[in-house]
């Protein structure tokens, strides 16, 4: 990827948000090694602390923390590259967890970062969390938990927490923790905005992770319609085959431009703008219908051999889902789009949106007819 | 009024009601009982042959089989209703499903005498157990391609080649394969083709396991080696394969398990609402709405067929609208469910074994790009 | 159409459900020689008072009301195939107002019908009703009105109404009608069931109104992709065409086959099963969503000459919009047969599937979550 | 990272911003003195000469025309903006369209410097209004077809022939014609086209209104009976008009005009909504979420321009789903309103509008099905 270049004046006007090259080349190398090399699919995915090693050893997975915390001081943009590529991979490692959630809570409450492999939770008041991705496999748990309206981050050794063994969708370990409550009452107090960010940055997070993996699709599913022949001719070559093709690519596309979108602005003001609800809302909204199309239309094109374990695309279609329903249900996320147009009105929902702001959040239901 | 794509629909009267109530009383007790657990798409997925021989003992398997022949002598729309029924509630079904709709009706259609003795009372008391073999490695969507080799020798033919995507062969008895009995006529490219029944355990056939995207394994691989057929094994008319297997496209096409295969899904997603675990949403009734037209649909398919009538486009239309809805019904319910936010185990359950069966709805069968065509060379186009 | 027929021991089992073949064939050729000698189209569209008389002189305006009444005395399967019918002709004629609901209503009332054309409405509590349907032609105007919980007919002369004339999205009347109080008050006494069955009827007849039209533009289209060529063949050759047409089609059975349901259901219980809600509702969504496939597709396979005022075309997308938005927007509708559903729950769906009936029905908003 | 269909996407800066906010302030006075009442589609369908010439004195047309032909030699960037706050508001901004679109970028690559003297300064003042003549009776989208004639003779051409679709064609100056100079080479369908500049007065035009659906009139058939073009009045080179015509699509098919042509009826329901009028449902968040995203796809197609990067294929991507989700829009609001329940003048007419206007969006500038095929071509797929 080429790094910005600005002709004529254009500069002033608009800014390019990519990625480090250098940075895309390495993971975009590692990541190519590592599918090359990787066992066969299975239905039950595991950690591979190999390949963590190997980011570890990186500073991957460890990207965006400060420097004087021990992280490699990286931005989101950067982050949401390494999601996407490790995405694309189907690479069984909490980057998302470990270090753009965890790491991130750690250092908003003060807290000291081991480097040691964390997943993120944040459990009801009981202390039970549900569904917590790679909980089995992690030294400690990261927890954010809500305690009469305060805002807690407590992290949580391993030895302390009962786990419940769960799978998602995907194979992935999303297993039930159980916490002593005293533990999460002993957290550091954080700021009230930090939980409203968990949210955002999770529903972040999960967006670049399935852009990602929708852009491996493809990938695979051009492969396989130019090389695939029916009928005496490559399936490419029908047009109604080009149309599902041509559909699975520009809904990854829209939602590749609505992530972008929500990635620059989150880095530009450091999650600071009051926009980024919506902009992530965008994303996430787009992400989810995108992945409807791609994940029935890429099955739809590869045809029976697409659905058995030994290939590759389920180890992408199958996170994909699982993903899009974390950190809001793509209705949920649609309601509050929803929300914010009508509360915007007639005369501001341009300005929500090429701004994400409009008027105050209100709760929609007092307006219900 | 126009050309009609559909027959005219029919109205269900008493007596058929009658026998849908008799099947549904049955199944509430065996669920009650714990015989099986509600699931999805289990024509597919659920095998147990303790449960289809309890439906062929009540009467409920062969059902358009004639006495003669051990099954019930009774007609379509009866069939119809107890596939409903069982289909629904999420019955294991799987054991009999491939026997009762394609086996029993082209044995009875070009089967011998001593086929048809041979083979239908064990499959009308649920007893025999077949499998199909059509597809094959890269064949695709386009069977005439087929080349499983069938040589003739003495006394019969041998079979050789690889069929794919056989579901349950590692469990039935025997299956029909079709087979390239003369070489490839380019510009006849649907001649020379012919119908065998296989013994499954025969010297010679090799039955490998195709693990599904999520773990199961349904799926087989059956390699032929010089596997040999008697003559007396030999399926209608040698040569007439490819007419006598698209003969019966339209029951395969148009039955409710091209609509119904996620019903379970719907059904707890109904309660899930009402309960408040998963937002009230209009998007259940569109899908309510269109089971509820597709069921009128695929009745009035079966009616049709019951007068012998032909219904081939009106098949492919059940059956591309049909698959296309019980997958976005999966879809729809996932969109709707907020990981994290509860635990519903049972829809969990049922949301997830949906989404990993549902690209086969689309595929099995005809995918539905193949179908489209089907119902645009009906309507005059092609 | 061919009459009934029974082979083997299915009629015990089923009933066909089709119109008397009579009818059918004298309506058919009646149409076909308007839809042959009437004026190129236009954007307002007018009451045909010529096609009026013709469909007066052979009952056909009165062919629902009793023959005591001076009706044809015909049943709604008979009434549902007129109304496609001259839907399908884009006739400007109001059979469904004056006969089909505006004869029933006076017919429930026990008011005398003199057989001057008639349109019906419900004027909300200070006597105004709005999109009046060729109010301003009706010599009468059937009011149903709910005054304290108590429903009134009255048939009230249109000299004695305000009109305001408007056009709805066809061109054709669609006025704003005032009463005088006085006279709803003045109006007959009639069950409360009459209420529920005025929407459902009124949904029945649009469904059945926007299906005719439907099938109509199923033969258009299929005319224009095989006289059209493009690329050098005609355009029904190519692969997108034929699958758009298909799903036209297709998406025109599943609305034939839902309100074909719907109307044997009306016929065999005469509109007293209990079922007719879920039936009626199932017919409006799969008509209002094949809609939405069928206006789209067809003016896409059309192209640009289908959106001329001299095209046919518009004479069917333009009705179909603007009726399926009657009697309950598709919204209404969906929401409705929602809280049936979630009403019915898990164990008693595929019942109300089959029969209409579930458990009894009650607002779903208690439920929210 | 895999090949990217469209281009990375950009951050506004505050430098364009505030043109944005200069643009949006201007017309929200005009709205507010009543100089035109907010429309859909007005790229089509709202003429207003007045309003045309005034933005013209504002600096706001011939935006990338160079400052020495009259104008304001700024980026495509600042176009863009620009034009996407007079779509959303809903101007009346039909009479500069089609000039300000592809005759001024035309013009500047292909005309002599006596044509671009002679058009460009009046273009960006908004007094020379300009159509286009491409399609013609039977020729849809397959352009190569076109029969209109250009016949050698002293001095020029002369053109015979009928083109159709011209919109504003009774109200412009002018208007560019491909006609084919060359008789047709089967094998080279593409060679031997010329584009001409045709004055809309001269002697042998005929202009006749094409009526729409909904009684309006935007769109023209004009008859060319040998109407003579100077030499001087060919655009480019002769037998180039292919080229010439395609080359510029990118800039006609990823504009803001093929994305918000409905805005304002999505605005009008998001207020329904807000004030009770309309059911809150979560569609509505869906399709506000697809124009935002668009709006970026939008933008980073422009700054592709902006800084010459191929760009068709993307270009291709936004008209395909910028249009298709503009309609989508207009379908949507329809599939919530309830007719008779309550007059809400304002959300009616635009409703009505949309609709009547909405079968276009996916036809005008290549249709859908088309640009599938140009999304398949740029993915390598023929």
């Amino acid at each position: 990827m080429a790094a910005p270049h600005d002709v004529h004046d254009a500069g002033r006007l608009a800014a390019p948000t990519t990625p480090d090259p250098d940075l895309v080349e390495v993971l975009t190398d590692l990541f190519a090694d590592y599918r090359d090399t990787r066992p066969t699919p299975t239905a039950v995915v595991d950690l591979d602390r190999e390949l963590w090693q190997r980011l570890e050893d990186l500073g991957m997975t460890r990207l965006t923390g400060s420097e004087s915390s021990g992280g490699s001081g990286g931005g989101w943009v950067d982050a949401a590259a390494l999601l996407g590529l490790a995405a694309a991979a189907a690479a069984p490692v909490p980057l998302a967890e470990h270090d753009v959630l965890g790491g991130w809570l750690l250092e908003a409450a003060g807290l000291p970062n081991d480097g040691g492999l964390r997943t993120v939770c944040r459990p009801d008041p009981s202390g039970v969390a549900l569904n917590v991705t790679w909980a089995r496999d992690a030294s400690r748990v990261v927890a954010l938990w809500e305690d009469r309206d305060e805002w807690r981050v407590a992290d949580v050794p391993a030895d302390r927490i009962g786990i419940e063994e769960r799978r998602n969708l995907a194979g992935e370990p999303s297993d039930t923790v159980e916490f002593d409550v005293d533990d999460l009452e002993a957290g550091m107090l954080v700021p009230h905005e930090i939980g409203e960010q968990f949210h955002l940055r999770g529903a972040l997070a999960r967006s670049a992770q399935v852009v990602g993996a929708m852009e491996r699709i493809v990938e695979i599913v051009l492969t396989h319609v130019r090389e695939r022949h029916q009928f005496g001719r490559p399936i490419g070559r029908f047009q109604a085959v080009q149309h599902l093709v041509a559909d699975i690519a520009s809904e990854t596309a829209l939602a590749r431009a609505a992530t972008d979108a929500a990635v620059a602005r989150a880095a530009a003001s450091d999650w600071q703008d009051p926009g980024m609800l919506f902009a992530v809302g965008v994303a996430k909204s787009c992400v989810g219908h995108a992945a409807s199309v791609v994940v029935r239309g890429s099955h739809q094109v590869l045809g029976a051999i697409g659905t058995t374990l030994e290939h590759e695309l389920h180890t992408l279609t199958k996170p994909i889902l699982a993903r899009r329903s974390e950190y809001g249900s793509l209705h949920d996320w649609d309601e509050s789009l929803t929300t914010l147009a009508a509360s915007a009105g007639h005369d501001r929902l341009w300005t929500l949106v090429t701004t994400g702001r409009a008027k105050p959040f209100h709760d929609h239901r007092s307006h219900a007819p | 009024m126009s050309a009609r794509l559909v027959p005219p629909g029919a109205r269900e009267l008493p007596a058929l009601t009658e026998l849908r109530l008799e099947v549904r009383a049955f199944l509430a007790e065996q669920v009650a009982a714990g015989a099986f657990v509600p699931h999805v798409d289990t024509w597919l997925t659920r095998w147990d042959r303790d449960f289809t021989r309890e439906l062929g003992r009540r009467g409920w398997l062969g059902m358009v089989i004639p006495t003669r022949y051990g099954g019930q002598g009774r007609t379509y729309l009866e069939r119809f209703v107890v596939t409903e029924e069982l289909l629904v509630v999420g019955a294991p079904v799987a054991a009999h499903w491939v026997a009762e709709r394609q086996i029993g009706p082209s044995l009875l259609r070009y089967g011998t005498e001593e086929q048809k003795q041979a083979y239908l009372p064990g499959i009308s008391r649920g007893e025999v157990v077949f499998g199909i073999g059509m597809s094959e490695p890269d064949s695709g969507s386009d069977l005439a391609s087929v080349r499983t080799r069938a040589e003739r020798v003495e006394g019969g033919w041998r079979l050789t080649g690889t069929k794919v995507w056989t579901s349950g062969a590692h469990e039935a008895d025997a299956f029909f394969a079709l087979a390239r009995s003369a070489p490839l006529d380019p510009e006849h490219r649907h001649a020379g083709l012919t119908q065998f029944i296989v013994d499954l355990r025969a010297p010679g056939v090799t039955i490998r396991p195709i693990v599904s995207m999520g773990g199961d394994h349904h799926f087989n691989e059956v390699h032929l080696e010089a596997v040999f057929i008697p003559d007396d094994r030999v399926l209608g008319e040698v040569g007439e394969g490819w007419a006598q297997v698209t003969s019966e496209l339209a029951y395969e096409r148009s039955g409710p398990e091209r609509v119904l295969s996620t019903f379970q899904l719907l059904a707890a997603a109904a309660q899930a609402m009402d309960d408040g675990r998963l937002p009230l949403d209009p998007g259940l009734g569109r899908h309510v709405a269109r089971v509820a037209a597709l069921h009128h649909m695929s009745f009035a398919v079966s009616a049709a067929l019951e007068k012998h009538e032909e219904a081939d486009t009106a098949a492919a239309v059940v059956k591309v609208l049909g698959t296309t809805e019980e997958g976005d019904i999966a879809d729809y319910v996932d969109t709707l469910n907020a990981t994290g936010w509860a635990l519903d185990e049972e829809l969990d359950t049922l949301l997830h074994a949906a989404i990993l069966q549902r690209p086969g709805f689309t595929l099995r069968g005809g995918t539905n790009e193949i179908l489209r065509g089907v119902i645009a060379r009906g309507l005059g186009l092609r």
